[in-house]
């Protein structure tokens, strides 16, 4: 009896045991948060009805099940590994002839094109406000955490640069420009407005360590919406811009003017489709230039980066400045596609919600940064008009903060892992490398 | 200062350190080191632990700001010399000191040749607009960068392992690639840290073979750290030795071998190693 | 150019697989919506066709309670008039209710009137509740020419838009202050006060409605902003400001501070105010009127504190009765702050609907009549009579003031 | 001119802000000793020693109003409680948030993103199970003025912050400086490779240190929610202003939290009677922004060993 209860206990230790408990610590977490609410003024009624009810039994069967499928993957992790690997190799090998490849591309981007014509208004507005246009800014963040390996937690700030740069060239703030431009022609001056407030920021910030500059951004964050909701003379404070322009065409005789409300969805999805490629495109070739290479070296290495010649402020700044830019292009598009700009929306949450959306897709990933961002957006606006009673909207963050931190101990390298960084998390499990840039520069390795 | 004066006595000097002192808080790590390079030069500094050697190399590569005293460098033999004090290891290297690092610092995730080329690009001017729109400058540079990191690979003798990536490469062939990367950046001078320590014979005959074609076939003066005695003695022509942050000795080898303060030092720091 | 070729081929794979995923997710959401709108049909339960009428407003979020006053009082009111025992008698169409949640939010709003809009059914909407949500939404609605009757956004410059389908059955905040103002100089006979705003949109723009006219009426005015903190759902301001403003505030020697904001904010003010040793009248507005501000601050130092509303109090008025226990009885809870309102939305709407009806045939009613009805419409409701103005503000300013009793109820002190 | 009309009132009240962020920072300059990361999810100890204090209290504190010796008990019944749950909270936030990835070696990144979440996690999660409407705590003590310096009353709730402070900040700094457990953390601060060679069991040290920084913050929670309640948001701000301070200080300096706590809490209060409030938040993470642009190590450097 008593060998048995050691035996017990050194299997409980053990990588299965404690696999065990993993799992049914999740199963029970899951339980509470799918659970009812708790109640004004009776604390442990959320807690008593999520675990001393039935339902918590199935949610432990759930875990002992995943527990004994994980348990039976990992004895046989080895021997199914390569048929897998191989599996996989054989589906994408047809994509290696150039050909299929831009077939499948060009076949994407048709999908893509008719999507709109396929779904219901409601979901042409979640798609364009809710899904590109966080697609847009998870790309614009993808450059600045995952290829240059920097938390900006203030990115948003940008974004509200951008939108009220929209404002203030359509003449609809208090402080009136010289003169009112088209959207068309706002969205190079708004970049260049998010550009140079990136530099600005990031100049002194950037030679800061890594997790310093975390807490400075956020800082900066919270200052610039400060700043957009109390200084009402020049902003419109906190009652926010109200009749931003639309964007129209008048060039070689063509005018057209993009329509108002719901009819405004279906020319702001080509839009934000055109922009989303093109930012794809431009990524793309950026991280497989010589421009991306650094990126990969400073994050890697930042000293060794300095001895081969690349200048480390230089290149971060850069990077902080194209995320910067990108976000304040989407800041221009959302702001003249709603007409509103409501200051006290750019908060530091949607900055921490830009940057999930980048981490659960893959950080320094471009499909992975692309299809994280729409799947978890298409998922938060499927749950939020599904209502379903176990999903409450306010418990969002609860889902996603549980989700950031599986991803993180799991799979941090994201769903869609960038091969780089997948190798680089790989190596530093080894012992090798930072994978970031947020080690102090001259610390060893 | 007339030209002549300056530039005539340096001409063959590549780098020329006087006085430098460092000290971190209460330590004073290198104390009025000077020492003289000649152009194509192989030479070498050794010295026990903690004697300073890697603190000179990171004064010369701008890591580290001493206090007092003056770095003259002179990459180009018709140009003045340069001070390299107060300059960003990224300057410094643009001057054309490159250097690798005494465990070697590649970077991992990347492949052989991706390393190499992040160091021949590092003379390169392709920015974020040129890499965009592929301009024809952009695409000529990244053919010529192509073209010289397989060069530089094939000499020191990775052509093979291109696309392997460098954390899975031996140990050997680690620190061959650190020097074909520092070489990427079109150095004059080359800084090698202990580049043999923990390689094997036939590493280190490997080695010597490509520190020696790096002297003579592309002209590059070197500045060795060495514990090996045995590669010192046989490639270096002068040698210095560091003491506790100070010079002891200068000259040839044969010279410094025979130098009653080295042996004293040497035999100091055997005792101390085996007593830590 | 030797690991280059290997990277986008697996890229493109993944993007392949999983955007067609996504694609056909999409797909199945917007079946599953599409599916849900429903025409104009002929109901086997009721008479006539059906047309919906929509509320608009957060039911979740930090603001939900707000938004459920107001929807159980619509669905009442759709219940009561389906039910054919209601004020307009058996109605020659069915009714059908829905509600949509927009957390009080301009960001998801815009997507919430679309699904409104795409509800070919709904006829008119109650709400946005919010004023934020509702500059927002309103393009939308209005370029589907949809009418919305909202409850509660007192924005003012919701009716400067030109939105022809935009309707409130309150007055806007540029009739609140004003008359808050005149309350304080008239009634209390104040001659200093220090107005302190929340920096949110609501407060803003109250403060600044309320400050000239109190300066008109002779009094000293002094003003700060402290805006709303992380503790409440509003801010983004910290708590430790608060005693340090409350000093300012002691110190300035103001009478009577007149807070414009919402409850959470203020009972953490109001507590700061009366531990810095403040004694003077406590005021503040619609956004205060709640009982949580008094278990926020405790009833102590709620205790005689002066608030504002355009909305009434029904629990007191006799002729509210059966809509005060009816609505008790649905959404088991008692109504609060503006749930007569919305109320009185719904059911103006209804009568517009209901002569629509009469004139040209229950299958007549459309949106842009609807639309049309409501700009001539005089229907007498439960807190007001209610008749809009050409911009869609409702005609006449109706202020009541409410007090907070020794006891922690709040009650109706009379017309401001 | 208008700074000087309620200077000492404005004094007064930053010092007790300060206190409270001082030992709130002590958790920040603690974990980054050990750990070299900032621990994000702090601010939500700092919550949940609020809620802490404040259920057990309810249940303690009937309708009646306390006084004299019953107030000192329930006001250390109060701390308490909070220092317990914030030590609960950062002890599980440790093992499920940090631990596995430590384990693994992961970059800091990867620390930094799954602490981020950990925040979101818990103070929503205590939104859902508590209520998202602010809670009072019920009274201990009669708050009323104690006495006055220049005419500026200082209230009974700024002494009980004081000498709440005082005293575990000077425990701290004994225990840090002289028990087994502070060596262990100041070797792991210096060089965790070698204080592992010599036998310090890592992953105790920094569970213990994690423990150490919960039970002030949970105490710092309740401290903070006497006048102002308990509301499942309250973290997020003065855990950035704690962090401030502690950089301010010099991070991994535990002296230097307690500096940089009181000049923060004094410096952001002071310009209020010449601005807008709504400016007072920019005061602060101006001042944050300021100190890592020209002095990124603070007033008093960085280091933990060094100044324990």
């Amino acid at each position: 009896m008593k060998a048995r209860s050691d035996r017990l206990l050194v299997w409980s230790r053990g990588p299965d045991g404690r696999r065990l408990a993993g799992f049914t610590f999740g199963a029970l977490i899951l339980a509470l948060i799918t659970g009812p609410e708790g109640l004004e003024g009776n604390p442990t009624y959320g807690v008593i009805h999520s675990w001393l009810r039935p339902r918590v039994i199935a949610f432990i069967a759930a875990g002992v099940i995943a527990w004994f499928l994980s348990t039976f993957w990992v004895r046989n992790r080895d021997r199914w590994r390569p048929a897998v690997r191989e599996t996989w190799q054989g589906a994408i090998e047809p994509f290696s002839d150039r050909r299929v490849r831009w077939g499948s591309y060009v076949g994407l981007i048709a999908a893509a094109a008719l999507l709109p014509q396929v779904i219901s208004g409601t979901w042409q507005e979640i798609t364009v406000d809710q899904i590109g246009t966080y697609v847009l800014l998870a790309l614009g963040l993808n450059v600045v955490v995952g290829f240059a390996g920097l938390l900006d937690l203030g990115y948003i700030a940008f974004y509200l640069i951008g939108a009220y740069s929209a404002a203030y060239w359509t003449g609809v703030l208090p402080v009136h420009p010289p003169i009112v431009l088209n959207p068309f022609w706002v969205l190079p001056l708004a970049v260049l407005a998010a550009m140079a407030a990136g530099v600005i920021l990031g100049t002194p910030t950037l030679r800061l360590r890594g997790d310093y500059l975390a807490i400075v951004t956020l800082g900066f964050g919270e200052i610039i919406q400060i700043v957009a909701n109390t200084l009402g003379s020049v902003t419109g404070g906190a009652q926010g811009v109200i009749g931003i322009k639309r964007f129209s065409i008048n060039v070689f005789g063509i005018h057209y003017k993009f329509p108002v409300g719901a009819q405004a969805n279906v020319p702001y999805y080509y839009l934000l489709l055109v922009f989303v490629i093109v930012a794809l495109v431009v990524f793309h070739l950026l991280e497989n230039s010589r421009v991306g290479r650094a990126w990969t070296a400073i994050r890697e290495d930042e000293v060794a980066a300095e001895a081969c010649g690349i200048n480390p402020l230089k290149y971060k700044i850069m990077a902080f400045a194209i995320g910067a830019s990108t976000s304040g292009f989407a800041g221009v598009l959302f702001a003249s596609k709603i007409g509103f700009i409501d200051p006290t929306e750019f908060s530091v949450q949607m900055s921490i919600l830009v940057l999930i959306l980048v981490v659960f897709g893959g950080m320094g990933s471009l499909p992975g940064a692309l299809i994280g961002a729409a799947f978890l957006q298409w998922g938060q606006n499927f749950l939020r008009t599904s209502n379903y009673s176990w999903y409450n909207e306010q418990d969002l963050y609860v889902y996603f903060g549980a989700l950031v931190i599986v991803m993180m101990i799991f799979r941090p390298q994201g769903i869609i892992p960038s091969r780089r960084r997948s190798r680089e998390i790989g190596l530093a499990e080894q012992g090798i490398g930072t994978a970031d840039a947020l080690a102090p520069p001259g610390s060893p390795p | 200062m007339s030209e002549a004066s300056t530039v005539a006595p340096n001409e063959d000097l590549i780098v020329s350190v006087s006085e430098v002192t460092l000290r971190f808080g209460g330590v004073t790590s290198l104390s009025d080191v000077s020492l003289d390079q000649r152009r194509g030069e192989i030479l070498s500094v050794i010295g026990p632990n903690g004697a300073g050697k890697t603190s000179l190399f990171n004064c010369l590569t701008g890591v580290y700001e001493p206090q007092e005293g003056s770095i003259q460098f002179c990459g180009d033999p018709h140009r003045e010399p340069v001070e390299v004090i107060g300059r960003r290891p990224n300057r410094v290297s643009r001057l054309g000191i490159a250097r690798t690092f005494q465990t070697s610092r590649l970077f991992n995730a990347l492949t052989t040749f991706e390393n190499v080329k992040i160091g021949v690009e590092s003379r390169q001017h392709t920015g974020p607009i040129g890499a965009v729109l592929r301009l024809p400058r952009t695409r000529r540079e990244e053919r010529e960068s192509d073209q010289r990191t397989l060069e530089l690979l094939e000499f020191v003798g990775l052509r093979a392992q291109a696309n392997t990536l460098s954390s899975a490469l031996a140990f050997g062939d680690q620190r061959r690639l650190e020097i074909a990367r520092a070489l990427g950046t079109e150095p004059s001078l080359l800084l090698l840290d202990e580049p043999a320590a923990g390689a094997n014979q036939s590493e280190k005959a490997e080695l010597e073979r490509v520190i020696r074609r790096v002297n003579s076939e592309l002209g590059i003066s070197v500045l060795l750290i060495e514990h090996d005695m045995r590669l010192v003695m046989s490639i270096a022509e002068r040698v210095v030795v560091l003491n506790f942050g100070e010079v002891i000795a200068t000259g040839t080898p044969a010279t410094v071998q025979r130098d009653k303060r080295v042996i004293e030092a040497y035999l100091g720091t055997t005792e101390d190693e085996e007593a830590g | 150019m030797l690991t280059k070729r290997t990277i986008p081929i697996r890229a493109t794979a993944v993007l392949g697989v999983v955007s067609i995923a996504v694609l056909g997710l999409s797909a199945c959401g917007s079946s599953k919506k599409a599916s849900s709108g429903s025409s104009p049909t002929t109901s086997s339960s009721g008479t006539g066709p059906t047309y919906t009428i929509a509320y608009e407003g957060p039911l979740s979020g930090g603001d939900a309670q707000l938004g459920l006053n107001m929807k159980y009082a619509v669905e009442l009111a759709v219940n009561q008039a389906n039910s054919g025992t209601s004020q307009f008698g058996k109605l020659p169409f069915t009714l059908k209710f829905t509600a949509a949640d927009d957390q009080g939010s301009g960001t998801i709003s815009p997507s919430v009137a679309t699904s409104l809009v795409d509800n070919s059914g709904v006829v008119a909407v109650v709400g946005p509740a919010f004023s934020g949500a509702t500059k927002a939404a309103e393009p939308t609605f209005s370029a589907a020419n949809l009418a919305t009757v909202t409850p509660s956004a007192t924005n003012p410059a919701l009716a400067t838009e030109g939105w022809g389908n935009f309707f409130r059955v309150v007055a806007d905040d540029n009739a609140q202050g004003p008359a808050d103002a005149d309350y304080m100089a008239d009634t209390l006979h104040l001659t200093s006060v220090y107005v302190v705003n929340d920096a949110s949109a609501y407060a803003v723009g109250l403060a600044g409605a309320f400050t000239p006219e109190a300066r008109a009426k002779g009094m000293k005015v002094t003003s700060q902003q402290v805006p709303g903190t992380t503790q409440c759902s509003e801010g983004t301001g910290s708590v430790t400001e608060y005693p340090a403003a409350a000093s300012v505030v002691k110190t300035s020697g103001a009478q009577a501070v007149f807070y414009a904001g919402y409850y959470c904010g203020f009972a953490d003010f109001a507590k700061a105010l009366r531990s810095a040793g403040f004694t003077g009248q406590l005021f503040s507005d619609d956004g205060s009127l709640d009982p949580h501000y008094v278990s926020g601050a405790g009833t102590s130092v709620a205790a005689g504190t002066l608030i504002s509303c355009p909305c009434q109090d029904l629990t007191t008025n006799p002729a509210a009765a059966s809509f005060v226990s009816q609505f008790k009885t649905l959404a088991g809870f008692a109504i609060g702050t503006y749930s007569g309102e919305a109320y009185d939305a719904t059911n103006t709407i209804i009568s517009v609907m209901k002569s629509i009806a009469a004139a040209s045939g229950a299958s007549s009613i459309t949106r842009a009549a609807v639309v049309a009805g409501l700009k001539t419409v005089t229907y007498t409701g439960l807190t007001k009579t209610i008749k809009f103005e050409s911009n869609g503000d409702i005609a006449g300013t109706a202020e009541y003031v409410y007090k907070v009793e020794p006891s922690g109820t709040i009650t109706e002190v009379g017309p401001a | 001119m208008c700074f000087t009309t309620n200077f000492w009132n404005l004094f007064i009240g930053g010092l007790a802000n300060g206190f409270i962020y001082a030992l709130i920072a002590l958790g920040y300059t603690l974990v980054y000793g050990v750990l070299r990361l900032i621990n994000f999810a702090h601010s939500e100890v700092f919550m949940s020693g609020a809620f802490g204090g404040l259920f057990v209290l309810q249940n303690v504190i009937g309708s009646k109003q306390p006084s004299g010796l019953a107030s000192v008990g329930l006001v250390v019944l109060g701390l308490a409680a909070g220092a317990v749950s914030g030590a609960a909270v950062a002890f599980l936030l440790e093992r499920v948030a940090y631990r596995p990835l430590r384990r693994r070696n992961a970059p800091r990144l990867a620390f930094l993103i799954s602490a981020i979440g950990a925040s979101y996690f818990l103070y929503n999660l205590a939104g859902k199970e508590f209520g998202r409407q602010p809670i009072s705590i019920p009274n201990a003590f009669t708050n009323g003025t104690v006495f006055t310096v220049f005419g500026a009353p200082v209230q009974t709730y700024y002494v009980i912050v004081a000498v709440v402070t005082l005293v575990l900040l000077v425990l701290i700094d004994r225990v840090v400086a002289l028990t087994r457990l502070g060596r262990g953390i100041r070797a792991v601060a210096q060089d965790a490779d070698t204080a592992s060679l010599m036998g310090v069991n890592i992953d105790r040290v920094i569970s213990q240190t994690f423990v150490i920084g919960g039970l002030l913050g949970g105490a710092a929670g309740f401290l903070y929610a006497i006048p102002t309640g308990v509301a499942y948001t309250m973290g997020f701000t003065p855990g950035i202003k704690a962090f401030t301070a502690a950089v301010l200080g010099g991070i991994g300096n535990i002296r230097g939290a307690m500096i940089g706590g009181l000049v923060l809490g004094v410096a952001e209060n002071l310009p209020v009677s010449c601005i807008q409030t709504s400016w007072r938040d920019v005061v602060a993470f101006g001042i944050l922004v300021l100190v890592l642009m020209f002095r990124p190590t603070g007033i008093l450097g960085e280091k933990l060993g060094r100044a324990a």
